[in-house]
C-alpha cells in the first residue's frame, strides 16, 4: 500500500504529472473574483469564505478524472485489482495519494488567497481547519465519481456532474465555519457536522468506489 | 368562467407550465414506446 | 495438488455467453495453450481466470493470490525508469529478485531509462519482467509475444521453461508457437456457447433475446 | 407463483399489456378529476387565488421523492437479485421523476413571486428539490453514457445508493444552512391547523391521479426500454452467429 501511494506521489511530481495545477487554478480563481465583485474590501469579505471553499473544490475536480484514468490506460489497474491488496484498499491509498497531491497543496496556499480575497485574519485558523476537515471527503467522493466514470469517453463532464451535487454538504458546512470564524461566532456545530460527514464518507465511499471499479474492469 | 382575481397571471401560468411538462412527457413516452415497437417488428419481419 | 482447477466454466462477454462448459486443470510444471479463432472468447476466460470478471457458471479453482496476469497493456508509467516500474510491481505483489528480472528479458543495459523511451518490443520485455518479480506461481498471459522479435520470443521460451521448472504454471492464448516441449493445447472451439433459452441469463443481452 | 416471475422481461409485457388500459384511464380521469375540482374551489382569504396551484405543487413534490425511493427499491432488488427489468425500471423512472422535480420548483417559484415577493429564495425546500433535481440529471446523463448495459445498470444503481445517502444528507445540510420562509407541510398532521375540506379533498384525488399517472408511465417507459434491449439483444445475437 505504502509503494502504491510513494509511487503516485512520485508521479504526480514528475514530469506531466500535473502537480501544482489545482493551486495554479486555485490562484487564478482567487485572482479574478475581484474583477467581477469590486476591490471594495466591504462587498469581498462577506462573500471570501464561500468563494475561497468553491474555489477550493474546482481545483479539487480538476485533477480527479487522473485518480484512475491513467492507470486504466495503461492497464496497471487490472494488475492492481489481481495484487493481494484489496480494491478498496487501492482505491482509498489513490484517494489519499489525490488529497496530498491537491488538498494539501490547497490548504497551505488557502491562507495566502486569502488575504487576496480579504477574508478577516481572525478567520484563518477556522478556514485551514474547516479545509483540512472537509478536503479529504473531497478527494474520496471525487475518487468514487473517478471509478464511476474511469471507463468513458468523455467522462470528465460526466465526473463534475455527479460529484459536485454530493460536494454539497460539506461545502455548506466547510463555508459556514469559516463565515462564523469571521464573525467570532460559536463553530463547534458545523464543525461537528462536517467532520461527521467527512468520517462516513471515508468509511463507506471506499466500497461504493471498488464495487464500481470492479464493474468497469470487467 | 371563474374568477381567479388578481392573481389570475400567476395561477394560469402555474398550470399552464406543468400541464406543458406533464403533455411533453407523455408524448415523449408514448412516442418513444411506439418508435421502438415499430423498430422491433421491422426486425423480426426482416428476419 | 494442482495450481489450477477450471471446472464447467462458462464465460460472457457483451452480457452474452462466449464459451461454456470448459473444463481443465494445471498442476506444477505445466503449459496450457488456448486456441481457437478470433472474439471466440479467449481473452474473457483468461480475465475471468484472472478473477477481473465474474464467471457466468462454473468453478474456478486455485489458492489465494496465485495469479499473475498479463494482457495487452503492460501497466509500465512511462516517467518511471524500467527499475522503478518493476521495482514498485515487486512491492505490491510482495516479490523480489528484481535484477535477475532485468537480466533474464535482456533489459539490464536498459534499466535507468524512464519507460517512455522505450521501444514497443522492450516495454513488452519489461511487462513480461514484472511476471517474474511478482512471485507467483500461476501465470496467465494473453497473447504475451506481441511486438517481441524472434529472439525476444525464444528468450520469453526459456523464461517460462525456468518457470515451469521450478514448480510454476502458465495459461496463454497465443497464435504462435513458443516451441515449449510439453505444452499441451485447448482449442475452444467445441464450446462456443450455443444459441437458445438459458435457464439463468448472464447478461442484458441473454435476457431480452 | 412467486412475484418475482414480474421481472420476466415476456411475463412483465404480458401482464402490463392487460393492466396498462386500466391504468390510463383511472389515471386520466383522476387527474383531470383532481385538476378540474381543484380550479373550481374557492379563493383562501390569505392566499387568494393562487392556493390552487396546491394541486400541482403538492402531488409534484410528494411524486418527485417518491420516484427516487422506488428507483432505489429498483436499484437494490437488480443489485442483490439481478432482476433485468427492474434496472430498466429504475431508468426508465428517473425521467418522470425529474419532471416531476421540475414541475414542484417551476409551480414553487411561481408560487412564491407574489407570496414572498421573488421569485427565488433559497429556502430550504426549494434547495432541496433543487440539489434532488441536480441527482436525476446526473443519474439520467450517467445511463445514457455507458453503453454496456450490464455496467449502465450496476453503475447507475451504486451512485443511486450514494446519491440517496448524500440527498438526505444535504436535505439536513441545508436545513441548518437556511431556515427558510416555505409553510409546514400542507398535510402534515402534526402541525395544528389542517387545511380546509374544501382544498382536501381535490388534493388527495389529485395526488392520487399524480400517482396512477407515474405507474402508467413507468409501465409505458420499462415497456419501451425492454423492447430496444430486446432489439439489441437480437442484433447483438446475430452479429455473433
Amino acid at each position: 500500500m505504502i509503494a502504491l501511494l510513494l509511487r503516485d506521489l512520485r508521479l504526480a511530481t514528475r514530469a506531466g504529472g500535473g502537480f501544482g495545477l489545482g493551486v495554479a487554478f486555485f490562484l487564478i480563481l482567487s485572482a479574478l473574483v475581484p474583477f467581477g465583485i469590486g476591490p471594495d474590501r466591504g462587498a469581498l469579505a462577506p462573500v471570501a469564505p464561500g468563494i475561497l471553499w468553491v474555489g477550493a473544490l474546482l481545483s479539487c475536480l480538476l485533477s480527479l478524472d487522473r485518480i484512475f484514468a491513467l492507470d486504466h490506460e495503461d492497464g496497471s489497474l487490472d494488475l492492481l485489482a489481481t495484487a493481494p491488496m484489496p480494491l478498496e484498499g487501492t482505491v482509498a491509498v489513490k484517494a489519499l495519494a489525490h488529497w496530498i497531491t491537491t488538498g494539501l497543496p490547497l490548504i497551505l496556499a488557502a491562507p495566502v488567497f486569502a488575504i487576496l480575497l480579504q477574508l478577516p485574519t481572525r478567520a484563518m485558523p477556522m478556514l485551514i481547519l474547516s479545509l483540512l476537515i472537509g478536503t479529504p471527503a473531497l478527494s474520496m467522493l471525487g475518487a468514487f465519481g473517478a471509478a464511476v466514470t474511469v471507463g468513458l469517453r468523455r467522462g470528465g463532464l460526466l465526473l463534475s456532474l455527479l460529484v459536485l451535487p454530493l460536494y454539497i454538504p460539506t461545502l455548506i458546512f466547510g463555508a459556514e465555519i469559516t463565515r462564523r470564524g469571521a464573525e467570532s461566532l460559536p463553530v463547534t456545530t458545523p464543525l461537528v457536522f462536517l467532520g461527521g460527514v467527512t468520517l462516513l464518507v471515508l468509511a463507506l465511499i471506499p466500497f461504493a468506489a471498488a464495487a464500481a471499479l470492479r464493474v468497469n474492469l470487467r | 368562467m371563474i374568477d381567479l382575481g388578481r392573481y389570475a397571471g400567476t395561477v394560469l401560468a402555474a398550470y399552464g407550465v406543468s400541464l406543458l411538462l406533464l403533455v411533453g412527457l407523455i408524448w415523449h413516452s408514448v412516442a418513444a414506446n411506439a418508435r421502438a415497437r415499430r423498430n422491433l417488428e421491422r426486425h423480426k419481419t426482416d428476419a | 495438488m494442482s495450481l489450477l482447477t477450471v471446472h464447467d466454466l462458462s464465460v460472457a462477454r457483451g452480457g452474452l455467453r462466449a464459451v461454456e462448459g470448459v473444463s481443465f486443470s494445471l498442476n506444477p510444471g505445466q503449459a496450457l495453450i488456448l486456441k481457437g479463432p478470433n472474439g471466440i472468447g479467449k481473452t474473457t476466460l483468461l480475465r475471468t481466470i484472472a478473477g477481473l470478471q465474474v464467471p457466468v457458471a462454473g468453478t474456478v479453482a486455485m489458492a489465494e493470490d496465485a495469479v499473475a496476469y498479463a494482457a495487452h497493456s503492460d501497466g509500465l508509467k512511462s516517467s518511471l525508469t524500467a527499475r522503478e516500474n518493476l521495482t514498485f510491481w515487486a512491492q505490491v505483489f510482495g516479490g523480489d529478485g528484481i535484477e535477475a528480472a532485468l537480466a533474464a528479458m535482456d533489459l539490464a543495459a536498459l534499466a535507468d531509462r524512464p519507460a517512455g523511451a522505450l521501444s514497443a518490443g522492450q516495454k513488452r520485455r519489461l511487462g513480461l519482467a514484472r511476471l517474474i518479480v511478482s512471485g507467483r506461481p500461476l501465470w496467465v498471459l494473453d497473447e504475451p509475444t506481441v511486438s517481441l522479435d524472434a529472439a525476444s520470443v525464444r528468450r520469453f521460451a526459456q523464461v517460462v521453461g525456468t518457470h515451469l521448472g521450478q514448480g510454476g504454471a502458465a495459461l496463454m492464448a497465443t497464435h504462435i508457437d513458443l516451441g515449449l516441449p510439453d505444452a499441451q493445447m485447448l482449442d475452444l472451439t467445441p464450446f462456443r456457447a450455443r444459441p437458445g433459452p438459458v435457464a439463468r441469463p448472464s447478461g442484458f443481452n441473454e435476457a431480452f433475446a | 407463483m412467486s412475484l418475482w416471475e414480474y421481472a420476466n422481461p415476456a411475463k412483465f409485457m404480458r401482464t402490463t399489456d392487460r393492466v396498462l388500459p386500466w391504468l390510463v384511464v383511472s389515471a386520466a380521469i383522476c387527474v383531470t378529476g383532481g385538476l378540474v375540482w381543484g380550479f373550481l374551489t374557492p379563493d383562501d382569504y390569505r392566499q387568494g387565488s393562487t392556493v390552487k396551484i396546491v394541486f400541482l405543487h403538492v402531488p409534484a413534490a410528494l411524486m418527485a421523492i417518491n420516484i427516487w425511493v422506488m428507483m432505489l427499491v429498483a436499484s437494490l432488488i437488480w443489485i442483490i437479485r439481478r432482476h433485468h427489468v427492474s434496472a430498466l425500471a429504475a431508468k426508465a423512472a428517473a425521467p418522470i421523476g425529474a419532471v416531476m422535480t421540475l414541475i414542484a420548483l417551476i409551480t414553487g417559484a411561481i408560487w412564491g413571486q407574489p407570496m414572498w415577493g421573488t421569485w427565488w429564495e433559497w429556502d430550504p425546500r426549494l434547495t432541496s428539490f433543487l440539489i434532488l433535481f441536480l441527482f436525476y440529471v446526473g443519474y439520467i446523463a450517467l445511463w445514457s453514457a455507458i453503453e454496456d448495459p450490464d455496467s449502465a445498470a450496476d453503475l447507475t444503481g451504486v451512485v443511486c445508493l450514494v446519491g440517496s445517502v448524500f440527498a438526505l444528507l444535504s436535505r439536513y445540510a441545508v436545513l441548518f444552512w437556511n431556515q427558510g420562509l416555505h409553510q409546514g407541510a400542507s398535510l402534515s398532521v402534526q402541525s395544528g391547523e389542517r387545511m380546509a375540506a374544501t382544498y382536501r379533498h381535490p388534493l388527495y384525488l389529485s395526488m392520487i391521479g399524480f400517482g396512477l399517472l407515474f405507474l402508467a408511465l413507468v409501465v409505458i417507459r420499462t415497456r419501451t426500454e425492454i423492447r430496444k434491449r430486446r432489439l439489441a439483444a437480437l442484433q447483438a445475437q446475430e452479429a455473433r452467429a
